[in-house]
C-alpha cells in the first residue's frame, strides 16, 4: 500500500505499460519535451526516448486517426488530448474511425487504444475548455469510456484499459490530479464496466463520477448529521454502465439521486435516471432525483462558474424535493 | 471541357515481350474491376445491393497500376469508391461482390457494404465513407510499419474533393514530420460529387504541388496510362521503402458515370465526358498491346473471357450466400 | 391549404427567405450545379446566382464556421450539411462557436444561422452514414434544435428558424422527404420549443420525433384496435424542450413511452424520460418506458439494419412491460 | 538557438520627421501592451486574474503595427494571446483589464475572460481559445463585408502552432476560391506552447510559402519591428481592398515569456532568449528615434509615462468594479 495522488497513479500505469510492453506508446501535445500539460509524462521523454514519447503537431483529429492506424495494426497507442474539450476537432475520428472500425470490418479489426483526456469545469477557464464530452463519447457503441475519481481507480482503470481490445476514453477529473489515496501494491486491476460502492448506506443512493464524488461525499457527512446514511456510488465505468450495482443499492435505499458536473440536460447521467427509473420503478419512493451543473456555456467569472457547478445544497434540496428527505 | 491530362507524362516506355505476362495481368486486373463495375451496377437496379455505390469504372488503370508495387506486408487504405482497389489487392472476388449483396460470406459478414471494404489479412484497411477521414489512418499505418520495422509501407488513396479537408493538410503534415513510409495517392477525377475541382480548388488545377509545401515530393501522371501509373508507383514506393519518407502522387483521371448510383452527372458536357471515354484505358492498353505485339485479340479475349466468368461466378456465389444471422447485430461491436 | 412534401415545404421555406431577406445566402456541398444531394435546392443557384447559392469545397469545419462569422457581421446564412453524420469534422465550429460566442463575449454577438441537414438511418447507408446527432446538438446551450415530421411543421418551423436570433439546427429526416401533406397557406409560423400532440388519446402518451413519428403513428392505430387511446406527441423542438405539453398529456394519460429511432443509450429522449419522471412522477402508473434503436453501429445489410431500428411490436412490447397493456 | 528573423526583411524606410507623430503612436501602444501585460502578470500572481493568461510580451511590435492601417468597419480576430490585439484596435483599457478580473464591466461582463476578448461595436470578434478556431469565423467575416461591399477586410492572427489544424488549410482555400478580403497574419513565435515549430511542422521553418499553394501572396517580416510590420500589412491591405483577393504575412516573433503563467519556459535555451529579448522592439524602436532625432528622451517618457498610468488606472478600475451579477449566469444564452 502506497499513497499516490491521482496523477502519481496515472504516471505508474503508463510507465508499467511502457516498460513492459513494447507496442506502448505515447503521444500528444508537449507531452515530451515540455512534461505534459498537467505535467502527466514528466519526465517520460528523456526515460524511454522519442520512439516511445512522441510530441505531435496540433492536429488532434490527425493523431488520434493516427492512433487509430497504428492500433489497427497492432501497437498499443496511448494518447493524450490536452483536454477534452479540444476532442470535438477529433470526433469524427474517434466516432466514426475507433468505436466504427470493428463493426463495419466484420470483426476484422481491432483498435486497442487509450485516450486520456482531463475533464470538467472549475479552473475559471471558461466556455471552450470546461466542457465534458465524456458524457458524450460514453454513449458512443465501440468505445468504452471510464472516468477515476480515486488513485487506486486511476491505476486499476488505466491497467485493464491498456490491456483491453478496444478503444478507452479515459476521463481525468482535471481539478483531482493532486488528490491523494491508498493504493494497493501488486498488480491489481479495477474491471471495465463495474460501478464502485464508496461509501455505504440504507436510505439514499448518491450516484456520480469524477469531481462529483467530492460533493456526494460532502452531502452524504451532512445528511449523516440528521442521521441519514447514504450509499455514494462512483460510476468510474461511463461505458458499459454498471447498472446492476445502481440497481442493487436502490433496492436497499428506495431513493436515488444523480449528480452530473457536466450540464444538467442530456449527457451520461441522463441515461443513468432514464434506466434507474426503468429498472428499479417498483422499489422507489419518488423520482429519480437529478442534480447537474446549469444548462449554459460556462462563465470565467468565478462567482458565476461557481454558482453554475453543482453544490451539495443543490444535491440536499433536490432529495428534499424528490423524497421530502 | 476538361482535357487536363494531356498535361501528364508521356506513356511510360514498353520493354518488350518481357513484360507480356506483366501487362496481361494488368489487363486482367483492369478487365476484372471494370467487368466487377457493371455488374455492380446491373445488380443495383435490381435492388441486390443497396445504400450508396459508386462505381471505379474509368478509373482502372489506378488501382491496377499501383498495386504490383506492393507487398504482402504493406497496407491499403482508400475510400468509399473502394471496389476497384481492393480486386486490384487481390481480395477474393466473391467475398467483394458478396459484401456488396450484404451477404454472411461478404468480408465483413454484410455489415460494412460497398462503402466499407475491408480484409486485414490482406492489409486492406478499407473502404471509408467519411471523406477524407481515411488519411490519418493510413499514417497510423504507416507509423506501425516504421515502429516495428516491418519494412512495409501504406499507401492511401483519396479523391480531388478530399484534400479540401483538414485532415489531408494534417496527414501530410505529420507525415512529413515523422518520415512516414506512406504513399499519398490522389485520384483527381476532376469533381468531387457534383462540383468541378477547380470551383472548390485554390491554387490552380493541380494539386500535387501542394505536397512541396511539406517538404514531399510530389509527381503527376497519367491516371488512363496504367503503365505510367505502374512506374511512377513502383518509384515512389522504391524511395519510401528506402526510408525516404512520404511520397504524393497525383493520378489524373474520369469517372465514366456519375458519383453514385443517384447521380446522373448532368453537370459535366458531352465533349468532356467523350475526350475522356476517348482514353478508356480498356481501349487504350489493349490496343497499344495489339499494336506492339505483345499479344493477339485470341490472348486478350481469353483474359476478358476470365474476367467475365470470375465476376458471374461472383454474382451467383453471392445470390446463393446466406444473409447475416440476426445474431450478428450484436457481435463485433467490442473485442 | 396546399398539398406538399416535406422537401417542397423546405424548398418554399428557403425561396421565400432568399426573396424577402437579401441577408439570406445558402451554402453547401453540391447545392447549386447539383441542385442539392437530396435535391431540396434543385433550381436555386439557376435563379438566385452564386452569390447566394454557394458551392462550397469538402470543408464543413469552415463553411459552418463561415457561416458564424456571416451571422455575427448580419448575414443570414442558411447552410445545408450533406448528412448529419459528417458535421462531426465540424463539431467544433458548432459547438464552440455558434453555440458560445453570443455568452463568451457577454451577449455582443448574435449568431443567426440555420444549419440544415438529413438524418437519421433506414437506407442502408451503414456506420458512417446513418447517425442522428442532433440528439447531442439539442443537449447545447446556445443554439436550438427542431426536426420536423410534417411537410406543414417543415414550413412552420422552418420559418421560425429563418427569423430567430440563434443559430437553429433543422435536422430533416432522410427517409421522410417524399411524405406529403397539407400546408396551409398564408405565412402561419410554428414556434420553436412547443410540441405538437399529433393525435389525441386518454391512455398513453407516446413521445418521439421524425422518422419516429410514423412507428408511433402505426403503434396507436395498433392500440387503437384493442381500445387504447394513444396521445401522439412529436416534440419537433429538441431544444428548447417543450416538456409543458407532455407532462400535461400524462396528467391525463398517467402513462408515457419515449421512442427514438437513433440509438436507445443516451441522447435527448433519454433526457425526456429523465425530466418525465422528475417532472410527473406523481401520474405516472409505471416507468417511463423507453424504445430505441439497438446500441450497436449501424450495419449495412437490410435486416439487420431493420433489427437495429425500433418497430411496432417493440413499442407495444415496452408499453405492456411498463403498463401491462 | 533560433535567430531566424535574421532573414527577414530589413526595417522599413523612415521618412523623417513628418513620421514623428506616427512613430510616438506606435511606441505608446506598444508601452500600453508592454505595460498592460506586466500587470496582468502581477494581478495573476495575486489572484485577481485568473484561468489562463497569456502575455503577449515581445510581440507588441506585431499588434502596434497592423492595426494601423485598419479602418472602422474592418473586423479583427485573434486566438486567446488577445490583449496586445484588443488595446491597439483601440478598445477601452479598462474594460479590457476588467474583463481578466472577471468584473461586471468588462467588455464581455466578466464571463469571457482573458482569452475570449470581443468588442463587436469596434469589429473585435475575438479572442478564441481552440487553437485555429477562428480562423473560419473571420473568413466568415470578410465574406459578410464582400457579400455587403461594405469596402472592409478582415484580419486574423494566429500562431504557428495554428497552423497545424485543418480550419488552416480549409480557410485559406475557402478564402482563395471566394477571393474574399482576409488578411492571414501569422505570428510564428517559434513555439507552439512548449514545442518549437521545426518539431511539428514540415516543410523549413518558414511557414509563409504554403499560402502560395492557394494561390495567395505571401510576405515574410521581422516581427520585431513595427515600421516592417506597419509597411506590409498596408501594402497587403491596400491590395485586398484593392479586390485581390486574401493575404498573408508570417512575421517571425518571440514571446518573451512562458506560453501562459503555469509555464516557466524550459524548453527554451539562454542564448536563444537572450537573442531575441535584444531585439526588443520597446528598445529598438525608441532607441531608433533618438538616433534619427525623431523625438526626445523626454518626449518617449512622456509616452511611456502615459501608457504607466493608463494601465495603473484600468488596474484601479477594475479592482473598484462590481463582479457580475449571479443573474448573469442566465443571461446571453440566447438571442
Ligand atoms: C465529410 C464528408 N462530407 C461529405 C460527404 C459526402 N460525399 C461523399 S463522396 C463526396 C465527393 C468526394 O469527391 P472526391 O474526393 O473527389 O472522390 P471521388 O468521389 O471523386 O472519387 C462527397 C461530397 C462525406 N461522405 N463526408
Ligand atoms: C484544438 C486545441 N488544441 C490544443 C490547445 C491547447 N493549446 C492552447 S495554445 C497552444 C499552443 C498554440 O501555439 P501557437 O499557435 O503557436 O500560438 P502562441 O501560443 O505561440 O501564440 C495549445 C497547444 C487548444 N487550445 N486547442
Ligand atoms: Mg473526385
Ligand atoms: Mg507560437
Amino acid at each position: 500500500m502506497a499513497e499516490l495522488t491521482i496523477r502519481q497513479a496515472i504516471q505508474r500505469g503508463l510507465e508499467e505499460a511502457l516498460q513492459n510492453d513494447p507496442n506502448v506508446f505515447i503521444m500528444g501535445e508537449d507531452i515530451g519535451k515540455y512534461g505534459g500539460a498537467y505535467a502527466v509524462t514528466s519526465g517520460f521523454l528523456e526515460k524511454y526516448g522519442p520512439k516511445r514519447i512522441k510530441d505531435t503537431p496540433i492536429s488532434e483529429a490527425t493523431f488520434i486517426g493516427a492512433g487509430v492506424g497504428a492500433a489497427a495494426a497492432g501497437l498499443r497507442p496511448v494518447i493524450e488530448i490536452m483536454s477534452i474539450s479540444f476532442s470535438l476537432v477529433a470526433f469524427d475520428q474517434i466516432v466514426n474511425m475507433a468505436a466504427n472500425l470493428r463493426y463495419m470490418s466484420g470483426g476484422q479489426i481491432k483498435v486497442p487504444m487509450v485516450i486520456r483526456a482531463p475533464t470538467g469545469a472549475g479552473a475559471q477557464l471558461a466556455a471552450t475548455h470546461s466542457q465534458s464530452f465524456e458524457t458524450w463519447l460514453a454513449e458512443v457503441p465501440g468505445i468504452k469510456c471510464v472516468a477515476p475519481s480515486t488513485p487506486a481507480d486511476a491505476l486499476g482503470l488505466l491497467r485493464s484499459a491498456l490491456s483491453d481490445g478496444n478503444t478507452v476514453i479515459f476521463a481525468e477529473p482535471a481539478q483531482m490530479y493532486g488528490v491523494k489515496g491508498d493504493v494497493p501494491d501488486g498488480r491489481f486491476t479495477v474491471p471495465i464496466g463495474k460501478a464502485s460502492v464508496q461509501r455505504s448506506g440504507g436510505d439514499v443512493t448518491l450516484v456520480s463520477y469524477g469531481h462529483g464524488m467530492r460533493v456526494l461525499h460532502s452531502a452524504a457527512e451532512d445528511l449523516a448529521k440528521r442521521g441519514i446514511e447514504a450509499e455514494v456510488v462512483d460510476l468510474r465505468s461511463l461505458s458499459p454502465l454498471d447498472m446492476d450495482t445502481i440497481v442493487a443499492s436502490v433496492h436497499k435505499t428506495n431513493r436515488a439521486l444523480t449528480l452530473d458536473m457536466a450540464r444538467r440536460t442530456g449527457g451520461i447521467m441522463a441515461e443513468v435516471a432514464a434506466r434507474l427509473q426503468e429498472a428499479a420503478s417498483d422499489w422507489l419512493d419518488g423520482p429519480v432525483a437529478r442534480v447537474g451543473a446549469e444548462d449554459v456555456p460556462w462563465p470565467y467569472n468565478r462567482e458565476l462558474e461557481q454558482e453554475a457547478l453543482p453544490r451539495v445544497e443543490d444535491v440536499l434540496a433536490s432529495l428534499k424535493k424528490s423524497y421530502g428527505i | 471541357m476538361n482535357t487536363r491530362a494531356a498535361k501528364a507524362k508521356p506513356k511510360a516506355h514498353v520493354n518488350g515481350a518481357n513484360d507480356k505476362q506483366e501487362f496481361l495481368e494488368l489487363y486482367r486486373q483492369m478487365c476484372l474491376i471494370r467487368q466487377f463495375e457493371e455488374a455492380c451496377g446491373e445488380q443495383y437496379s435490381r435492388g441486390n445491393i443497396r445504400g450508396f455505390l459508386h462505381l471505379y469504372i474509368g478509373q482502372e488503370a489506378i488501382a491496377a497500376g499501383v498495386m504490383r508495387s506492393l507487398r504482402a506486408e504493406d497496407y491499403v487504405v482508400t475510400h468509399y469508391r473502394d471496389h476497384g482497389h481492393a480486386l486490384a489487392r487481390g481480395l477474393d472476388t466473391n467475398r467483394v461482390m458478396a459484401e456488396l449483396f450484404g451477404r454472411a460470406t461478404g468480408l465483413s459478414k454484410g455489415k460494412g457494404g460497398s462503402m466499407h471494404i475491408f480484409d486485414a489479412a490482406k492489409g486492406f484497411m478499407g473502404g471509408h465513407a467519411i471523406v477524407g477521414g481515411q488519411l490519418p489512418l493510413a499514417a497510423g499505418l504507416a507509423l506501425a510499419c516504421q515502429y516495428k520495422g516491418t519494412g512495409g509501407i501504406a499507401v492511401v488513396f483519396f479523391g480531388d474533393g478530399a484534400v479540401n479537408q483538414g485532415v489531408f493538410h494534417e496527414t501530410m503534415n505529420l507525415a512529413a514530420i515523422w518520415d512516414l513510409p506512406l504513399l499519398f495517392f490522389l485520384e483527381n477525377n476532376l469533381y468531387g460529387m457534383g462540383t468541378a475541382a477547380e470551383r472548390t480548388r485554390a491554387g490552380g488545377v493541380d494539386i500535387y504541388p501542394i505536397a512541396g509545401s511539406y517538404g514531399i515530393e510530389a509527381a503527376m501522371i497519367d491516371g488512363m496510362d496504367v503503365l505510367a501509373v505502374r512506374e511512377a508507383t513502383g518509384e515512389a514506393v522504391k524511395k519510401i521503402r528506402a526510408g525516404e519518407g512520404p511520397k504524393f502522387i497525383e493520378a489524373k483521371t474520369y469517372r465514366f458515370h456519375g458519383h453514385s448510383m443517384a447521380d446522373p452527372a448532368r453537370y459535366r458536357d458531352h465533349a468532356e465526358l467523350d475526350y475522356w471515354l476517348s482514353r478508356d484505358p480498356l481501349k487504350s492498353f489493349p490496343k497499344m498491346m495489339l499494336d506492339r505485339e505483345l499479344a493477339t485479340a485470341e490472348e486478350l479475349a481469353v483474359v476478358r473471357k476470365s474476367a467475365d466468368d470470375e465476376v458471374a461466378s461472383a454474382v451467383k456465389f453471392s445470390l446463393e450466400s446466406p444473409p447475416p444471422a440476426k445474431s450478428e447485430l450484436f457481435t463485433d461491436v467490442y473485442a
